[in-house]
């Protein structure tokens, strides 16, 4: 029930945010919330790793497209981690496979 | 209108941190009780969380402190979940339709996405909406267990020596 | 006569594959609101389970189809669950006292352990049965988490741009 | 959910049954049965491996009994294997651990 986030600095390049748990009407006010930060304290490339994510709804995809939405216009971007079926099924059928881009591992989102 | 018998009735506060206890309630039901495939038994939980989100919504724009309540109705071949709501009603049919997936203004849609994705998820969606509040019935089809030892198990119990 | 307010009802079919649903709910409720230790939610689970197969037990008897209600009250120090049947009541006082545990006619004892579980398991128990049905309050102390985020969030959530 | 019932039948001398899931009202009818029909073929030395148990009320308690009740009126014996602290707790409460025999291992069941 509970949304665990973790952000990940190391590469000098890239930001990853880990994201586990349900992300729903409860939780993806602290996404957002860390998407801001991260955003307002400079970092501009952004990776969101959702593997560990057990539950997505339209919600929380409204957050990571806030997000995409704010880096963009920062002339930054936001690339997903993402294998999961049930996770890219929710992106599929809204049609955003095509407005991220969603990589199988953090090597391939990095070298993207 | 509703083809089974109402099973379970779970009644919650309209607060986001009780979505999550819903999506459980009707995962159960429909694991325990139906053949329906993990993947479906996904499509059912996601779209209960999407309607339970827009009533707690339509609750709290009412201003109303009332409860969400989701009902569940089972039939030999179906299962049926409602979320009902007692805020302002809406015009289901006079949701803007969305641009196409390939438009670019696609991104401009942080919202709006949720009856469409449920629309998309279950195998029949109805709304009966007043200004008095709102009944989302969705449907799944998939015919219950097999072996249907409820009644055997039910008597057993009764009579346990 | 309860101290706090009613967050979650969930109402079941009297039929004992359903036990398994409330147990799940009052768990979700106590893990996700609560900083009740793990065993001690296990302790809940434990007699809302003997409390509920009680109450369906109850209504069978009395040859009603009605529900058994679940419904769990929420203060800043105590969660309270109670279950509530239609069945024809009865006289906790008078259940017979068991033989001591030491006692070799303990085996004899199949049945009559669920009472003296829940009273061991919770930190408070009252019984309100009457010829209409009985209601079991169980209560367990303990506060909210410390870190109360929730009117936050569901600000956040009603304003989200 | 659902319970799991599994007979080995391997060792000459003791039956082994492991018990697996939740057993509750809706649950032990088939524990109870599975236990009357190894007695009725003649199973006399049966061990249940409650290892696997998530859940354990009365009602599941209630079936223990009336299977060693059932084995011990016909010179048998019903002995369990348990170390799970939440399961040995509802056998402490209910002074049942002083009425049936309890090892930590199989091994330990089948030695004693
Ligand atoms: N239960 C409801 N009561 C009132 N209005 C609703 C209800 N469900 C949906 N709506 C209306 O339909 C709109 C579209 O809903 P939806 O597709 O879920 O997207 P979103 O909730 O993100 O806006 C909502 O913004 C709201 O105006
Ligand atoms: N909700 C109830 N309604 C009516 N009678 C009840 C109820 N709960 C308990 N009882 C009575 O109390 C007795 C003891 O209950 P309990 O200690 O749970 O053991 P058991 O259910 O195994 O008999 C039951 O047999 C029943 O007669």
């Amino acid at each position: 029930m509970e949304l665990g986030l973790n952000v990940d600095t190391s590469n000098p390049t890239y930001t990853v945010i880990v994201v586990r748990g349900e992300l729903d009407v409860y939780s993806a006010p602290k996404l957002r919330e860390a998407l801001i930060e991260l955003v307002s304290e400079g970092h501009r490339k952004l990776i969101a790793d959702l593997e560990a994510v057990e539950f997505l709804d339209s919600t929380g995809l409204g957050v990571l497209v806030g997000g995409l939405k704010r880096l963009r216009s920062n002339d930054g971007d936001l690339a997903l981690v993402c294998t999961q079926p049930r996770v890219l099924k929710v992106f599929d059928i809204t049609g955003l496979t095509s407005v991220f881009r969603i990589s199988s591992t953090l090597e391939d989102a990095m070298a993207g | 209108m509703v083809a089974g018998t109402k099973s379970i009735e779970l009644s919650v506060p309209s607060r986001p941190e009780y979505v999550a206890v819903v999506r459980l309630v009707v995962a159960s039901l429909a694991t325990g009780k139906r053949n329906l495939a993990a993947d479906r038994i996904d499509d059912l939980k996601l779209a209960v969380s999407e309607a339970c989100t827009n009533a707690i919504e339509a609750n709290r724009k009412a201003g109303l402190d009332a409860p969400v309540v989701a009902s569940c109705w089972e039939a030999p071949d179906r299962l049926e979940v409602c979320i009902a709501d007692s805020g302002a009603g809406f015009e289901p049919s006079a949701l803007s339709v969305h641009p196409e997936v390939t438009d670019p203004e696609r991104l401009s849609f942080e919202r709006g996405l949720g009856i469409p994705l449920i629309r998309s998820l279950v195998d029949d969606l109805r709304f009966e909406s007043t200004p008095q509040g709102t009944k989302v019935w969705m449907t799944m089809f998939g015919g219950p267990d097999s072996g249907d030892e409820t009644t055997e198990i039910v008597r057993s119990v009764v009579e346990r020596d």
